[in-house]
């Protein structure tokens, strides 16, 4: 028997927790002297308020359903995917290689191969971590957060040495040509007459990471795949009974996970930037991780989760840009959130769990 | 009439939803031994934990020498003079002998002292019970009896006066059996008090003065051993007449279905498990494995269920199976007809967050009537054929969306069988198939196993009860230590000479 | 002689970057020999570098610095329990949330208290740890090849220095010759051992979380009044991961943890000193050594190295009932 | 009202940025206006901001350091009634900006000569930020005032990184101090933003002289810094800010004739600076307005006739 209705563990926790962390941010507020209210409303506006807040949340949050994907599925198969955002970078790299190198006629043809790019460098850097955990028993977590810095080490060498344009000062690589232009939200949405606005990054990468979402819902729930990698995240022992070789699924989670981190970048690197910088994953990565917990590694989850923190990201940086609050504010938030939905989970089930056991056996007797 | 050792009365305990154990009372008297039997999941681990302060009671009150105690924690069971050697053991496998029987009992804050003291004390506890161990040796470098030794020891060197074991002879031969007995029977005559927990009516018979029965959560009868007999205590165990014996027509074997020659495997710890052996399977014939816990039974199975590798051959139908590498796993093995009940069906052969409806895919979900198009599962297929089995398994409740942990430890296991038997395989592995399964289940899967080997097909169990390898096999073996140590006919042998060969003593030497 | 001059000031650049890792990797010795893992490590020691920083610099003594910069560890060592012991939460999920809150907390705290940017205030004068001299290190200087090696390499260190090497022969003791370190070591191996031997899981492993929040403390101190003047947004740059790989390459054992924080100190050190390095024709970017440690770690931990078995109970909260 | 963006090393990396601030700083206590301002976190903020800013109406938008030339590239032309202003950037073509550098290896030429000739062992030492050539340019320009000062002088030069994060790590600057001075240097001139602060903080302790840059850094540690290297960012700011929306676009490039470059001498310095070493630095201070002496830039052929990088 379980101890809780579904609905308890799947609604009522996250929202309680969320609760939880909403109240302590606010009493984080109240500490450094500001008004929580005043800072809320500012956020609100900033980030909803109008087409150009919006434009930038849902740039921010079509990020983080990348990279909260990739947790989540890592998570299916019960490998914690640190390395989103080496993997991330690495995507970036791949989008760069794809867009500067290669003459591409319209920006369609160049999006099916900067995804295939993104994904498959993304892929690659998380392939070696899986490897040796499938094989060697490596702990995943240690070895993805070592590959980060890798990554950023690589990405580092890449731009200095062999991106840079000649005499150029920024260790960044040249433009992309205007021909990869992947329409921003203000393009796709002016055929339709609806205004909105130009200098917000939104762009077409947003239609993918919803299509990956469906894709990643189908691939779990309606797929033998799906069905093999949740059978061998509940139990391994279970997977070698049923001939599911806990090798090919680590690989294959893993890759698959580091394709979807990888593909962040054709959001922030082919539709925003336009070329490639350093960081310019802004730690994306790691947010995924409180998005995919936030999401109870559900896509659609993920799908909410990823706007929220898209609201957040955004309105702390117009915190940061209108008043003395630094823009780690959020930083503080999204530790809250971890905090509170990842790890003091139980905190909130526990007492749950008790009260509806109670309920129960009132209602039995 | 002095004060009983132990008192407990009105013990409850809920483990979430789960009621353990139900308004408990029991009283032991000092200087006897007392047997505790009752089913898997009867309670009786969840009471002597409260006794020993490992779990903390809901309600209810413990006396000891007829003084109401408290016991929060293990510390104040120590205290009290209780010691406890649990089912599974609780030890620190990579630390010494030594060190683990000083740990939570140190004299002062350095080691030194502690581990003189220690070893001086172990050298008269050998003296007077007879129980010799190495000091020095590590822990996970020593075989279970030993490791069971340590745990006494441990005791001993607490100083308790009341001594729990839990099913200790689990995964004891006969004969290390027999001296844990005299053993317990010298601490009695000492004057201490025992209370032993097992499954095996013959060990209470010799064994205990007093003998409670537990049934579901709840004490059913306490009663004096001499003035009871096995009959009665199964009865009160199950709660009904039981027949342990299946009603089968004798075996008409036919072409070898099974064929294993010279198999070997090494564990991933590099142990050597099974040591080369050599066994036939025919079609229509159940052979059974018997032989003590740990002794290479388990691996052989999952070998043959391709969950390991191994070198040597077998021929499955007079084609070698592949026993390592690509086709050595549970994929191929379905493919070629071997269907596989596993040990544990908790850990293995189901998936516990699952439904229903996708565990009957479990192994299978490569099926083609379970797809759609190359990439999806077809579920409504899988739920409808689920639905069938359920009807004809008699599973409760009969809901395929129930995810397996919320199914009873029989239902989950006619889950399991219903999937593998339905299969109509050519042989049909089986481990452990009742255990933990109440007794009707138990009857209604021993039959569905007799009806397979009717229909012309090979089944190989093990299990770790005589009483099952006894009462289902058409020819029994008996592994120890990695080896066959003989085949007999249920017939023409008996419980103790398996015994012996159970305990390493071949068949020409006894 | 030669050699002995210029290889000095990296060896001594190397004891320099390798204390706070020392640190930091004995802290998470502690806390993950008893079971309990611990990715804040990196967290611990950015808030105590920060309040260390802050405080030495509103109030001008170090030693209160080093004083709050310890509580700040503790605190979130407290928390990290919290999650994980009390809780029985997921201990890899706790340790991230306490890095992100360490890291956006200070920054907050800083530009709430200094106003500066996210960093406080250069310390002066006492508000830094200063270096000691060793008993006769002049004396001792014109001695040949030991002479200076002790007066420059040992001595002019700052005290958190000497209190980290001391550190390691005292872990050692306490794990292997008391009482509370064979408990310890036990609760990480197997909880219902010493549960069900009368000593408190909860206890010991709060106690060793404790002592972990109290080395990272020291390790943010020293990075903040020791290495450097005063704080600055994210400086523990990764060491407390660094710190972690070094604790997985030294298989949680005390020596060979200062070993293996010593060779990642000279890395670091050599990596500092020279920007690209020429070994014979052939040109090692600078990233490579940057990456170095890291590339060594996932060397390690693929086990060309040996295999490293971490203790058996870690990273399992103790569950007795399910 | 104008808005200011800070670079990455931040608002007090007490150089570059913080001259900005002093500026705008300067600007708003005279006039009583206020100013917006930001400090970057990361490079993909910088076009955020820069939009952000824009859209919010502020004007002018100054904006700090090389690496908002490629953002402002594409932003400015979207806001063509905006009027961006942008530090050590001289290449960009656009109407609405106003880019100002300056002529950095003149004033380095100067502190150079005043290191050379403070120096006791012979050896004097550069530690610059992130390797790009505007560092070298000023590297390159210390060198020749050293050498000129004391032609046998030895000088040892390191970068502390190849990309921004070297404008803030003090760690490394303190480590390399102490790698140059177990090298032989007792003057060390640190061209590196944030990282300075490590330097100069290493050099009092070892008890060796150091170089501010950009702001006037001899106050930091009082007696200890021979001079610093002045780059009036902080007049090129107030002077942008006190223009307001008419700030003139174009070119502008300040050298020791506009004072736009100088080193700086208070009453932290005075004992430093003798009446010869003075007296030589305004002798070649005149000379190089006068065109007497030419001072070569590392830009006109990315090398430096008298250091290697
Ligand atoms: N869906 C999920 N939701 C929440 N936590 C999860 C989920 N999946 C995995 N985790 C947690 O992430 C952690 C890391 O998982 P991982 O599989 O890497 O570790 P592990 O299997 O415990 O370690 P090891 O592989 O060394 O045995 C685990 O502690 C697990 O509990
Ligand atoms: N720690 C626990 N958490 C939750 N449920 C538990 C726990 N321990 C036991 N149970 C449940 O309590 C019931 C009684 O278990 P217990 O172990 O006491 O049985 P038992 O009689 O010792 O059985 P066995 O013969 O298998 O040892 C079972 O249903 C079991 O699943
Ligand atoms: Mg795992
Ligand atoms: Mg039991």
């Amino acid at each position: 028997m379980d101890k809780m209705p579904k609905w308890a563990d799947v609604v009522l926790i996250p929202l309680i927790s969320l609760i939880l962390a909403a109240i302590l941010s606010a009493l984080v507020i109240l500490g450094i002297g500001e008004d929580p209210w005043a800072a809320v409303k500012l956020m609100v506006s900033g980030a909803l308020g109008s087409t150009y807040g919006w434009g930038y949340t849902l740039y921010y949050a079509t990020n983080f359903m990348f990279t909260g994907l990739a947790v989540a599925v890592a998570f299916h198969a019960r490998l914690f995917n640190i390395g989103g955002e080496g993997q991330a970078m690495l995507g970036g790299l791949g989008v760069a290689l794809v867009c500067l190198y290669i003459p591409w006629p319209h920006w369609t043809l160049a999006l099916i191969a900067a995804c295939a790019g993104a994904a498959l460098f993304g892929a690659a850097w998380a392939a070696i971590p899986a490897y040796l955990q499938a094989r060697r028993g490596s702990h995943i977590v240690i070895t993805t957060i070592m590959f980060n810095f890798i990554a950023a080490a690589v990405l580092n060498y890449m731009l200095v040495n062999v991106m840079r344009p000649q005499g150029s000062m920024d260790p960044a690589s040249a433009r992309f040509p205007e021909a990869v232009h992947l329409p921003t939200l203000h393009e796709i949405l002016a055929p339709f007459g609806i205004g909105f606005s130009k200098a917000a990054p939104a762009n077409f990468s947003l239609i993918v990471a919803v299509a990956a979402c469906i894709l990643v819902w189908a691939l779990i729930w309606r797929t033998r795949l799906g069905y093999e990698i949740r059978a061998y995240g509940h139990s391994e022992t279970g997977a070698r009974y049923a001939g599911i070789s806990p090798y090919r699924i680590t690989m294959i989670a893993m890759l698959i996970s580091g394709g979807l981190a990888g593909l962040m970048a054709i959001n922030n690197v082919m539709g925003e930037a336009e070329r490639l910088v350093l960081n310019a994953t802004e730690g994306a990565g790691f947010i995924g991780i409180a998005v995919a917990l936030m999401g109870r590694s559900h896509p659609f989850g993920v799908f909410l989760a990823a706007i929220l923190f898209g609201f957040l990201y955004q309105g702390g940086a117009e915190l940061a840009l209108w008043t003395s609050i630094p823009r780690e504010l959020i930083v503080v938030i999204q530790a809250l959130v971890i905090l509170f939905t990842g790890a003091l989970d139980n905190m909130v089930r526990m007492p749950l769990e008790r009260l509806f056991l109670r309920l129960r056996k009132g209602r039995e007797a | 009439m002095t004060a009983p050792a132990i008192e407990l009365k009105g013990i409850s305990k809920a483990f979430g939803p789960v009621q353990a154990n139900k308004d408990i009372s029991i009283s032991v008297a000092p200087g006897t031994i007392h047997g505790i039997i009752g089913e898997n999941g009867a309670g009786k681990s969840t009471l002597m934990s409260i006794l020993y302060g490992f779990y903390k009671a809901d309600a209810g009150e413990i006396r000891i020498h007829g003084e109401k105690t408290e016991i929060p924690d293990s510390q104040a069971a120590i205290a009290a003079g209780i010691g406890m050697v649990f089912q599974h053991f609780k030890l620190v496998e990579n630390f010494t002998v030594l060190e683990n029987i000083i740990l939570g009992a140190e004299d002062g804050g350095l080691l030194r002292p502690s581990l003189a003291k220690a070893r001086q004390t172990l050298i008269e506890l050998e003296k007077e019970y007879g129980l010799n161990v190495d000091p020095d040796a590590v822990i996970e470098d020593l075989g279970v009896g030993m490791q069971q030794r340590v745990e006494i020891l441990k005791a001993l060197y607490r100083q308790a006066d009341i001594l729990i074991l839990d099913e200790p002879t689990g995964v004891l031969t006969p004969a290390e059996a027999d001296q844990l007995f005299r053993i317990l029977h010298r601490l009695k005559e000492e004057g201490k008090t025992i209370i032993l927990i097992t499954h095996k009516l013959r060990e209470i018979m010799e064994a205990t003065d007093t003998v409670s029965v537990m049934r579901r959560g709840q004490m059913t009868a306490t009663v004096k051993t001499a003035e009871t007999s096995p009959e009665q205590l199964a009865e009160l165990m199950v709660g009904r007449k039981v027949l342990l014996r299946v009603d089968k027509a004798p075996a008409s074997p036919g072409a070898p279905i099974l064929e294993i020659e010279g198999l070997r495997v090494v564990d991933e710890d590099g142990v050597e498990r099974v040591k080369g052996i050599d066994l036939t399977v025919h079609a229509g014939e159940i052979v059974g494995i018997a032989g003590v816990a740990g002794n290479g039974q388990s691996e052989l199975l999952e070998v043959l269920g391709g969950m390991r590798p191994a070198t040597g051959t077998i021929r499955l139908n007079g084609s070698p199976l592949a026993l390592d590498g690509a086709g050595a796993d549970g994929q191929a093995r379905r493919a070629q007809r071997i269907a596989h009940v596993p040990e544990d069906r908790q850990r293995e052969g189901l998936i516990m967050e699952f439904h229903a409806w996708e565990n009957v895919a479990f192994g299978y979900h490569h099926d083609p009537s379970y797809q759609r198009g190359p990439l999806l599962m077809n579920n409504a297929a899988l739920r409808s054929d689920t639905d069938a089995k359920i009807e004809k398994f008699d599973v409760r409740p009969a809901d395929g969306w129930l995810t397996a942990k919320n199914f009873s430890g029989g239902n989950q296991q006619k889950i399991v069988v219903a999937r593998e038997i339905e299969r109509n395989p050519d042989l049909l592995l089986v481990g452990q198939p009742t255990r933990g399964v109440d007794i009707g289940a138990i009857e209604f899967i021993h039959k569905q196993i007799v009806a397979l080997r009717d229909a012309g097909k090979a089944v190989l169990l093990v299990s770790v009860e005589l009483e099952e390898i006894f009462s289902l096999s058409d020819r029994i073996a008996v592994m120890f230590d990695g080896h066959l140590m003989g085949e007999r006919l249920p017939a023409e042998t008996d419980e103790k000479e398996l015994g012996l060969l159970m305990a390493g003593v071949s068949g020409e030497a006894a | 002689m030669d050699f002995l001059a210029s290889i000095i000031p990296v060896l001594d650049s190397s004891i320099r970057l390798a204390t706070p890792l020392l640190l930091a990797c004995l802290a998470g010795l502690y806390s993950e020999r008893a079971g309990i893992f611990d990715i804040g490590l990196e967290g611990k020691m950015l808030a105590a570098a920060f309040f260390s920083a802050a405080l030495a610099a509103i109030t001008g003594s170090v030693w209160l610095g080093l004083l709050a910069g310890i509580a700040a560890s503790l605190v979130l060592a407290a928390l990290h329990g919290l999650a994980s012991i009390t809780f029985r939460g997921n201990q890899l999920i706790s340790g991230v949330a306490v890095n992100f809150l360490a890291a956006g907390m200070t920054v907050l705290v800083a530009q709430d208290w200094f106003a500066q940017g996210g960093r406080t205030p250069s310390l002066m004068g006492g508000g830094r740890f200063a270096p000691i001299d060793l008993p006769l290190a002049d004396a001792v200087r014109d001695v040949p090849v030991l002479g200076p090696l002790y007066s420059d390499l040992l001595s002019g260190h700052s005290i958190l220095v000497y209190v980290a090497f001391l550190a390691v022969p005292a872990t050692w003791w306490i794990l292997f010759r008391t009482r509370f370190g064979l408990r310890l070591r036990a609760v990480g191996e197997n909880p219902a051992a010493v549960d069900t031997a009368g000593v408190s899981v909860v206890g010991l492993r709060y106690a060793a979380v404790m002592i972990c929040g109290l080395l990272c403390g020291i390790a943010g101190a020293y990075l903040a009044t020791a290495l450097q003047a005063g704080f600055v947004k994210d400086m523990t740059a990764g060491r407390g991961f660094i710190a972690l790989a070094a604790l997985i390459f030294a298989k949680w054992r005390p020596w060979h943890a200062m070993w293996a924080c010593l060779l990642f100190g000279f890395l670091q050190a050599v990596a500092l000193r020279y920007q690209n390095i020429d070994l014979g024709g052939v040109v090692i970017p600078v990233q490579v050594m940057d990456a170095l440690p890291y590339i060594l770690t996932v060397v390690i931990l693929a086990g060309f190295v040996g295999k490293a078995i971490p203790p058996r109970a870690g990273g399992e909260p103790y569950v007795k009932e399910r | 009202e104008p808005a200011l963006i800070f670079d990455l090393g931040g608002k007090f990396d007490k150089s570059f940025n913080e001259a900005a601030f002093n500026g705008a700083q300067r600007w708003a206590e005279e006039t009583g206006g206020s100013f917006r301002e930001i400090e970057l976190q990361s490079e993909a903020q910088r076009e955020q901001a820069l939009r952000r800013f824009a859209e919010a109406g502020a004007n002018p938008i100054v904006t700090m350091g090389f690496a908002m030339a490629d953002p402002l590239s594409t932003v400015a032309p979207d806001y063509p009634d905006t009027k961006f202003v942008v530090i050590d950037v001289t290449w960009l073509d656009a109407p609405n900006i106003r880019q100002v550098g300056f002529a950095e290896h003149e004033g380095s030429y100067l502190v150079g000569m005043l290191a050379a000739m403070a120096s006791k062992s012979g050896t004097v030492g550069f530690i610059g930020g992130m390797d790009v050539p505007l560092i070298r340019h000023f590297g390159c320009g210390y060198a020749q005032g050293a050498k000129a000062a004391n032609p046998d002088i030895n000088i040892i030069a390191n970068m502390t990184g190849t990309t921004p994060a070297a404008w803030n790590d003090p760690v490394k600057g303190s480590e390399l101090t102490k790698a140059q001075i177990s090298q032989g240097a007792d003057v060390i001139y640190a061209a590196a933003g944030g990282t300075g602060v490590g330097v100069l903080q290493t050099a009092a302790d070892e008890g060796i002289l150091s170089i501010g840059v950009d702001s006037n850094q001899n106050h930091l540690h009082p007696g200890k810094v021979l001079t610093s290297m002045l780059k009036r960012v902080d007049v090129a700011v107030y002077n942008a800010m006190k223009a307001g929306e008419n700030v003139e676009p174009g070119v502008f490039v300040l050298g020791l004739a506009e004072d736009g470059v100088g080193y700086a001498v208070d009453e932290n310095n005075e004992s430093l600076i003798t009446d010869d070493m003075k007296a030589a630095a305004e002798d070649a201070r005149q000379k190089i307005i006068d065109g007497e002496i030419s001072v070569v830039s590392y830009y006109e052929n990315d090398s430096c006739p008298v250091l290697n990088f």
